[in-house]
C-alpha cells in the first residue's frame, strides 16, 4: 500500500546517481511537481529514462536546463536546444532508444522479464553492438530490460487503494513506467475514496504504487 | 487433513502477513490462512487470473459466474479492487511486485527447490501459473502437511520429482513444523504442541539445523 | 474496421491445422458459441493454444472431447480428464507453459516481438532445448512468440468502432489473445453505438478487430 | 513548399487510402493527407502517444492540455476513439496492425531504404517512434518534397545517411512524381502535371523504371 507523500519529500528520496523512469511524452502527462522538486533539491548526476526530453521550461527539460542529468535513454530530444548542445559538448551520455523498444524494456524490467526481441533498428545503428537472435529464418535484436530506481509518474486520480486512472492522452507512457521503478512515485490531482473509481476503468493497479503526491493548486 | 491442523497452518502462514501485503494464495491448503487475517492487518489477495483486491466467497445463490479466482472457485471483489488482464496479473507476480505466494507442495527440500506440478508417468495437469509465482513473488511460503499418504518425509534432502523453480522457497509451513531456507541449511524454528522435536527429525528426510531458539 | 459475422461463418474460416489462440480461463470469459459452431464443424487437426483445456462440457474442453485437436499449448490440463487420456495415448501433442509465459509469447506475437527472456521455467524442464541467455550475470530463457492464425475471444461489449470491455474477472486472457491472432474474431453480449463506451476505460482498441459475433440469446 | 504542392501530395497519398484503414501520419507534410480523405471514406487516424479515432485540431481556446498528438499539436477525438498507453500504442504499430504510416524524409532510396531522423555532426533529434513505424506498419509512404533546398536528389541508388529502417518503404510520393519500391527496382508511375518524365529521372539520382502505364 502507498504512502502519501510531499514533492520535496520525493525528491528527498532521489540521491545522485539514481535511475529514473519518468512518464509523460512532451511534458503532457509529466509530474511537473515532482520534477520542480528535484530542480530545488538540486540532485545531480541522475540518469534519465524517458520518451522526449521535452522543453526547456517544461517537464524533464527543467532537469536538463538545470544540469542534473549525467546519462540518459531517450527516443526524441528534438524538442529541446539545450540537451543537443549538452550531447555536443559530452555534458550528457545520452542512448537513443526508438520509441516502441523503450516501451518494452522499461515493461520488461518492470514485469521481471530480462528484455525483448524485436525487429526495429535492424540495419540501423540501434543494433550496433547488441546480440542478434534468429528465430525462424528472422532477425531480431535482443533488446535488454531498461532497470530504473525511481519510477516517476503522472496519473489524474488515485483511490485509497493506490489506483490509478489517467486522462486521455497524458496516460502515454505512465503506466508502462509506473511498472518500470523498483520505487514507485505518483504524481495525481486528487485521491478519492477505494471504490469511486471503476474496477474495470482501473488502468495501474495500486501494487505498483509505492509513494502518491497531491498536485499543488 | 483434519480441519484443526488446516486451520493452524493458516493462522501460522497468517502472522507471517503485514498491513498492506499483496497476498497470491494457491488452491487448497493456501487458502485457509486468509481466514486468520488477524484484525487490524488489511491485507490485498490477488487471484492470478486477473484481480487484485479478492473478497470472501459470494453467498449461495449470490454468485456471479464472471468472478472466478484462479482455483475456478466463485469470488467477490473487495472495494479498491481492479480488474486487468492475465499479462500484467502475471507481470505484477514476475516482476516482483508481490510480497508473498503461498503454496502447496508434493515436495520441498533444504535448497529452497520446490516440486508442486507433476508426477511423471501419473499426472501432468500442467504448472498453471506456479512456476511464475515460485520465481517472481518476493517470499514464497509453503504450506503443506509434513509427510505424505504413505508416512514418506515431503521435505527433502534433494527434491526427486521435476521442479517448479529452484531456490525460491523461504519458509515451509507444515502440520508438524516452521522451518526457514538459510544460506546454511533448513532451519527448524517450531515445532506443533503435539510434537517432539525428535518427531519432526525422524519424520524429515531433509538435514534439519536446530534453531537456538525454538519455539 | 471489423465485419459482423454468425458464429457459424466465424467457424467456417477456420481450416484443419489452423493456429487457435482463444481466450478465457477455465471456461469463464471463453467464447462459447464460437467454440460450438466449431464443434458443429468438426474441423480436426487445430492447434489450440489457450490458458486450461477446461472442462469436458464447458469452453474449449468440447474440442478436446470431439477430437479436434492435434497439439496445444497450454498452461493447464488438470481440469479436463480427456485431455490427459489424450495426451497419454498420444492423440494429442502438448506443450506445457507457464501461464505468465503464454501470456508474453502471445502477446510478443500480436505486437510484432519475437520474443522475450524470462526468468520462469529456470532449472526446470521448461528450460530443456530453449536458448538460455545470461545478461549482467543473470539467466533467462528466451521463449519466443506463439504464432495464430484465430484469436477467438469474448467480451462483455463492443462499439460500432470495435472497441472491446470486458466484464470483471472474464477479461483474463482475452486481451491478450485479442492481439494474438492474424485474424480476430470476437463474441460479445452486444454491439452499442460509437461513443458509448467511454474512450478511457476501453480494453482492447478496435484496431486488433477482425470479426464480431454477437451471442445468441 | 508551396500550399499548393503540399496539399497535392496530401491528395495524392489519400487515395491510396480505403474505408475503415488504420493510418499514422508523421510530422509535418504527411499531415496534410486528412484534409483530403475523400466523402465516404472513413479512416481512422492514429497518434503513436497513445489514441486511435483522433479528430480535427480542437477551434482555438478549446484546447485541452491533455490532448496532443505526436508532434505535440492539440487535438480532438472522435467519438469511437480509445486511449491506451504508449506500449500497446507501439505494439499496434510494430505487431503490424497499422494499415498505413506516411512519413517525411531525408533521403529514400530504390531499395526501399529510408533515412529520416538524424545528420551526423548536424542534428540528432533522435528517432522517436518512426523506426518502429516503418518497421511495422503494413505500407509505409513516404511524402517529402523531391530534391533538398540546394537541389540534390532526394531519391537515391543508396541511401548516405544513417537508416531509419531497412527495405521497408512501399510507396514514394513527392512534389514531381509517384514512385513505387519493386522486386526490380524503383518504377515511376506518376508524374506531376508542370514535369516531364526527363525532369523528373534528371532530378532523380535512383534508377528510375519508367511504367508502361504512366501517368
Amino acid at each position: 500500500m502507498f504512502k502519501q507523500i510531499t514533492a520535496a519529500e520525493a525528491a528527498a528520496m532521489i540521491q545522485p546517481h539514481s535511475r529514473l523512469a519518468i512518464g509523460g511524452f512532451l511534458a503532457v502527462g509529466a509530474p511537473e511537481g515532482i520534477i520542480d522538486a528535484i530542480v530545488a533539491a538540486g540532485t545531480r548526476d541522475l540518469h534519465m529514462i524517458v520518451i522526449a526530453s521535452d522543453w526547456e521550461d517544461r517537464g524533464v527539460g527543467k532537469l536538463v536546463v538545470n544540469h542534473q542529468l549525467k546519462s540518459a535513454q531517450v527516443s526524441h530530444t528534438g524538442t529541446n536546444r539545450e540537451i543537443q548542445n549538452q550531447m555536443n559538448s559530452g555534458e550528457i551520455q545520452v542512448e537513443l532508444v526508438p520509441q516502441g523498444t523503450l516501451m518494452e524494456r522499461c515493461r520488461a524490467f518492470g514485469m521481471g522479464l530480462g528484455g525483448v526481441l524485436t525487429p526495429t533498428g535492424l540495419g540501423t545503428v540501434v543494433e550496433e553492438g547488441k546480440q542478434i537472435i534468429n528465430l525462424d529464418g528472422k532477425d531480431y535484436i535482443l533488446e535488454p530490460a531498461i532497470p530504473s530506481d525511481f519510477a516517476l509518474i503522472c496519473a489524474h486520480k488515485a483511490d485509497k487503494s493506490g489506483n490509478l486512472v489517467f486522462r486521455k492522452t497524458a496516460r502515454n507512457s505512465n503506466p508502462i513506467m509506473a511498472m518500470a521503478g523498483k520505487i514507485t512515485i505518483v504524481e495525481v490531482d486528487e485521491i478519492v475514496e477505494s471504490g469511486e473509481l471503476d474496477p474495470e476503468a482501473i488502468v495501474t493497479p495500486g501494487v505498483f504504487v509505492d509513494y502518491i503526491v497531491v498536485k499543488e493548486a | 487433513m483434519a480441519l484443526d491442523k488446516r486451520a493452524r497452518i493458516g493462522a501460522r502462514i497468517a502472522q507471517e502477513l503485514k498491513d498492506g501485503d499483496y497476498v497470491n494464495l494457491g488452491i487448497g491448503l493456501p487458502t485457509e490462512t486468509a481466514n486468520h487475517i488477524p484484525p487490524g492487518v488489511h491485507v490485498i489477495f490477488q487471484s492470478e487470473n486477473g484481480i487484485m483486491g479478492t473478497g470472501p466467497a459470494p453467498a449461495e445463490g449470490e454468485e456471479d459466474q464472471d468472478m472466478i479466482n484462479a482455483g475456478g472457485g466463485f469470488i467477490t471483489a473487495l472495494p479498491g479492487a481492479a480488474f486487468f488482464d492475465s499479462a500484467i496479473s502475471f507481470g505484477i507476480i514476475r516482476g516482483g511486485h508481490l510480497d508473498f505466494t503461498v503454496l502447496g507442495a508434493l515436495q520441498v527440500d533444504q535448497h529452497g527447490n520446490l516440486a508442486n506440478w507433476m508426477i511423471p508417468g501419473k499426472i501432468i495437469p500442467g504448472m498453471g501459473g506456479a512456476m511464475d509465482l515460485v520465481t517472481g513473488a518476493k517470499t514464497v511460503i509453503v504450506a503443506m502437511e509434513h509427510v505424505d499418504k504413505k508416512g514418506n518425509s515431503k521435505v527433502l534432502k534433494e527434491c526427486t520429482l521435476p521442479l517448479t523453480a529452484k531456490g525460491r522457497v523461504s519458509l515451509i509451513i507444515t502440520d508438524m513444523a516452521v522451518m526457514e531456507v538459510t544460506p546454511e541449511g533448513l532451519l527448524l524454528k517450531e515445532v506443533s504442541e503435539e510434537f517432539t522435536v525428535e518427531d519432526v527429525v525422524n519424520a524429515t528426510e531433509a538435514d534439519l539445523i536446530i534453531a537456538d531458539n525454538l519455539k
